[in-house]
């Protein structure tokens, strides 16, 4: 039996000096960590020690403080690679975004194994991230791009998932839908796509923050995540991969480092992950990434996920409770399928209006396509509200929400 | 509620909630536009009928969806150019983006706009004009200005 | 006539915290700025702000704190736009560092414009970097790769420059060597690119943060940086490139934010600059960037290169004087035409032996190929120390240099 | 400079002034084979003459060129592993990355090499021990393992 402490937020809001600041006299009520989340205090402690103490470039100095930063940034792949159950730190990748690990897969494996006439498998629900390119390697190479529609619940329908499966080379999948808040059965569409010998990538990006993930236990081929949306700075993100499948792949970028030898008659590649990682990287973005998931990890991703279930429930009940005629939620209702990305419309008021309402009350949501226009036309909406929660937020952030929308509603019925 | 009441004047929300030449055009005589905001998913399609012969705006419909911003410039914007010359309404969407640009060549750093207040002199923007609170939020502005810049594509498809 | 005030090395000392580090007792004696440069309190202070009071993902918020992340990070752009002389900033396309900025041309423009049989010029002297990205395209699509050679004092040899470019479709050449430290007659060769109808790329790596660019009057076609290099965070960089080749050319990466709509059939592009910034982008290191190009503005670039140019002279010299029988210099004597890299080797003893005795004396410079080995091959060598200065080395730094070397010599020599 | 002379002991000097076994072999009898240090541009050569019906090294030369650390353990190696059997050279490859790896598996933050004792155990390596004080010196590692690695390449190349 695991014993999980709740999460103490008072303290925890303690931890990101921006929730303390003032707008206009209101407090930050921040809902839009599924965009990108704040920064706590160790975080930006270990990457301003980094500039401060030990920055220097890595892995090519024999002075002290190359070792140190060399030592600090792999030393923050090996955090990265045992938080998401990597079996190696030579399984992670580290990228700019989530977006890049997916672009490295689309040109590196992708470009190399997939054909004319071959099948990708991709959902309704999939961020731009999760879509695009795979569009632009179809339109390249004539491959088939298959889809797999919503329920009317807002699941994947899964029904036919294996005749969509045959004859695929690849099933690419969010775990969690940063619209809809929707949790996929990885395992079960890995598997799926196994059997079918296609191999599985999942896009994690919604999913690593806000639930323990165990990339073995997936089974899955390649697993994309951004630190920025783990408490971890902007411009770091890893492809975690098989390492067989790495070692396999046919290099990304070019450059140094990715390197083992360079002749005027062409080059040799260096040992995965490094392989992958052409010039300088962000050494004290990792450094910061590596400070993240220590963070979740000292809170604990049980405890995480805990409480966002239940903080997520209750959004759920006050929204509808308030607003039982007007306002319409996108999304499973049950909080054992969803995170905490709850996205809703009003009747009649656009969601960019909404929040801009919100803005004067200091309460921040996100509105517009979500970089998921495919899904905004399945919903039939042309742009929904998002408010996401994260382990600063609390109950009363919620009761700003719901307490800011019913002004907002007020104002545009006037 | 200062700020909100700038940008949402009375004028914007009756033509946000009464959009005016909604509808479609037959294709061709008129010609079909499409306008998107990439960060918003705001749609806009502009229908303009053309006369060649006197180079007017016969008539202009306007689908699409969008922001109470966005929808009411739009509806704006059709009933200020239908009727008006090719060159007239060329004039008015100078005009326009010069009431917006201020701000959005600030946002990029470039230039401080001086030199757009040329293009606004001796243009009534009139009801138009109640756009002008958008400036103070800049984000709304490419609301503001997504069905001019689509009128302004469906010209120069039309010229060619 | 322009007034330039020379740099006040000791005041600008203080900005950099890493240089008060002590080191058992030793001061931190830094001489490897080639390889990433140190950042200055205000270049701390303006990504600790942002990540502090501004934080929030770019471009798709309506509320405050994301309009204001939006605007510093447009802001960074505008201001690196200006620092290297661009007519606008939508010519500045943000990547992670220079690598990923010729990585970028190579892949979109370069695979959208050439085939089998087309040649791309490149020197001996080049980075890794801006090799591989050529020889994976070369090996991919049967192009030729013709290198322009070394004078035996260390300069291109263009004499058959027009030949060499004769049929070639792009040029690709470093401004400054980051081995020897040629400044390479960049507006001459852009020219004579143009004059055969070939495009050119500057690889100015070595060159923006140390001498004033303007990439308008080089007319060259692409321009590559790292911010890293120049004060500025690592995690960023910058291709520049003349607006009509940018909107020209297709989509690299795809994701989010470079898309202007998405169906399931297919997508349309972002307008550029955001065409080739797919996902969410290094926010916060852009800032950062943006604070370093205030930085060197403020000491002003023909500041900087007076300094540079002073110091290098004073540590040529030094070396030649102290070691004339047993250290050789790789690199042009003339500091009109070199930057501050200044690589060597002793006879007998390998660079990496070199540093290592340096490094007990608290004093940093790189040994080995330099992410240059076509180079070193030309140069008969496996490796060389590199030395290298920037605005906060002094005499005092070179001083220390030479002793540390004359003891190390010592140490070899026993 | 107590750190230095821990790292560059009196024999490895000694080692890279005078390497044991330079200069080459025909190809074939001799299989050849070439290590990069991608990190600092070193290169070993490793000619490599196994008797097939003896399995052992009947001959071994090295080219190449590097630092001192890892001149002198290409020199130390060639000596340490001519005229044992390939089973002894495999053995000594192990044992000699368990002496470094217990740094190199720290820097990647994996185990804490307790279980690579078990691989010292048993093997007597004798003057390679003098190499031990490189584990202080994490970038230097590498230098000390390329000819092992370039070694244990050249070995599974002639077993296939
Ligand atoms: C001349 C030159 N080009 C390219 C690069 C690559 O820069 P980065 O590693 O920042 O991509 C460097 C720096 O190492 C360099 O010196
Ligand atoms: C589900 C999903 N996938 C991919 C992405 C792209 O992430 P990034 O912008 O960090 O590359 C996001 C975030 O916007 C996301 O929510």
């Amino acid at each position: 039996m695991t014993i999980t402490t709740p999460l103490d937020v008072e303290r925890i809001k303690r931890d990101f000096a921006i929730l303390s600041r003032d707008l206009d006299g209101k407090r930050l009520v921040f809902l839009d960590s599924a965009a990108s989340s704040q920064k706590p205090e160790s975080v930006l402690a270990a990457m301003d020690d980094m500039y401060r103490r030990h920055y220097a470039n890595v892995h090519r100095g024999v002075y002290r403080i190359a070792e140190e930063a060399t030592a600090a940034f792999e030393g923050a792949r090996a955090k990265v690679a045992r938080f998401v159950g990597a079996k190696s730190s030579a399984e992670i990748v580290f990228v700019r975004n989530a977006t890049e690990a997916i672009n490295l897969v689309a040109y590196s494996w992708a470009r190399a194994n997939l054909h004319a006439g071959d099948a990708i498998v991709l959902t309704h629900m999939e961020h731009h991230a999760n879509v695009v390119p795979w569009q632009m390697l179809a339109a390249e190479r004539d491959i088939e791009i298959r889809w797999i529609p919503l329920t009317p619940d807002y699941m994947l329908d899964l029904t036919k998932l294996d005749e969509t499966l045959e004859g695929a080379r690849l099933l690419s999948v969010s775990a969690m839908s940063n619209v809809l808040g929707t949790i996929n059965p990885v395992r079960q569409m890995v598997d799926a796509a196994h059997a079918h010998d296609a191999l599985a990538l999942i896009d994690a990006c919604q999913f690593v923050p806000h639930v323990r993930t165990d990339v073995t236990e997936w089974d899955a081929d390649f697993v994309a995540f951004s630190a920025h949306k783990m408490c971890g700075p902007s411009g770091i993100g890893a492809l975690w991969a098989r390492r067989e499948l790495l070692e396999a792949m046919p290099p990304f970028l070019g450059g140094g480092e990715m390197i083992r030898d360079v002749r005027l008659d062409g080059f040799t590649t260096n040992d995965v992950p490094w392989k992958f990682e052409a010039g300088t990287p962000p050494i004290v973005d990792a450094v910061g990434f590596g400070a993240a998931v220590d963070y979740l990890q000292c809170l604990g991703m049980d405890a995480v996920r805990d409480h966002e279930m239940r903080l997520t429930r209750y959004a759920l009940d006050a929204l509808t409770e308030s607003f039982p005629d007007t306002l319409r939620i996108y999304g499973p209702r049950d909080v054992s399928v969803r995170g905490g990305a709850v996205s809703f419309l009003f009747d009649g008021i656009h969601a960019h209006d909404i929040s801009q309402v919100l803005d004067e009350h200091g309460v921040c949501v996100r509105a517009g396509h979500h970089c998921a226009k495919p899904l905004m036309r399945q919903l039939g909406v042309p742009a929904t509200s998002r408010a996401s929660f994260y382990v600063y937020n609390d109950e009363a952030d919620v009761d700003a929400l719901v307490a800011a929308l019913a002004m907002a509603e007020q104002f545009f019925a006037h | 509620m200062a700020g909100l009441e700038d940008l949402y004047r009375e004028i914007i929300l009756d033509h946000y909630r009464s959009p005016r030449n909604r509808g479609e055009l037959p294709t061709p005589p008129a010609h079909k536009t499409e306008g998107f905001n990439p960060l918003c998913g705001d749609e806009v399609v502009v229908y303009l009928d053309v006369d060649p012969a006197t180079d007017t705006v016969r008539d202009i419909k306007i689908a699409g969806q969008g922001c109470s911003i966005s929808q009411a410039s739009t509806s704006m914007m059709s009933g200020a150019v239908k009727g008006k010359t090719v060159d007239e309404a060329r004039r008015l969407i100078r005009a326009f983006k010069a009431l917006m640009s201020i701000h959005e060549s600030k946002l990029e750093g470039e230039g401080d706009g001086a030199d757009l207040a040329a293009d606004l002199e001796g243009v009534r923007l009139g009801d138009l004009e109640a756009l002008q609170g958008v400036v103070k939020f800049p984000v709304r502005i490419k609301c503001a200005t997504l069905a001019w810049n689509t009128l302004q594509q469906g010209l120069d498809e039309i010229a060619e």
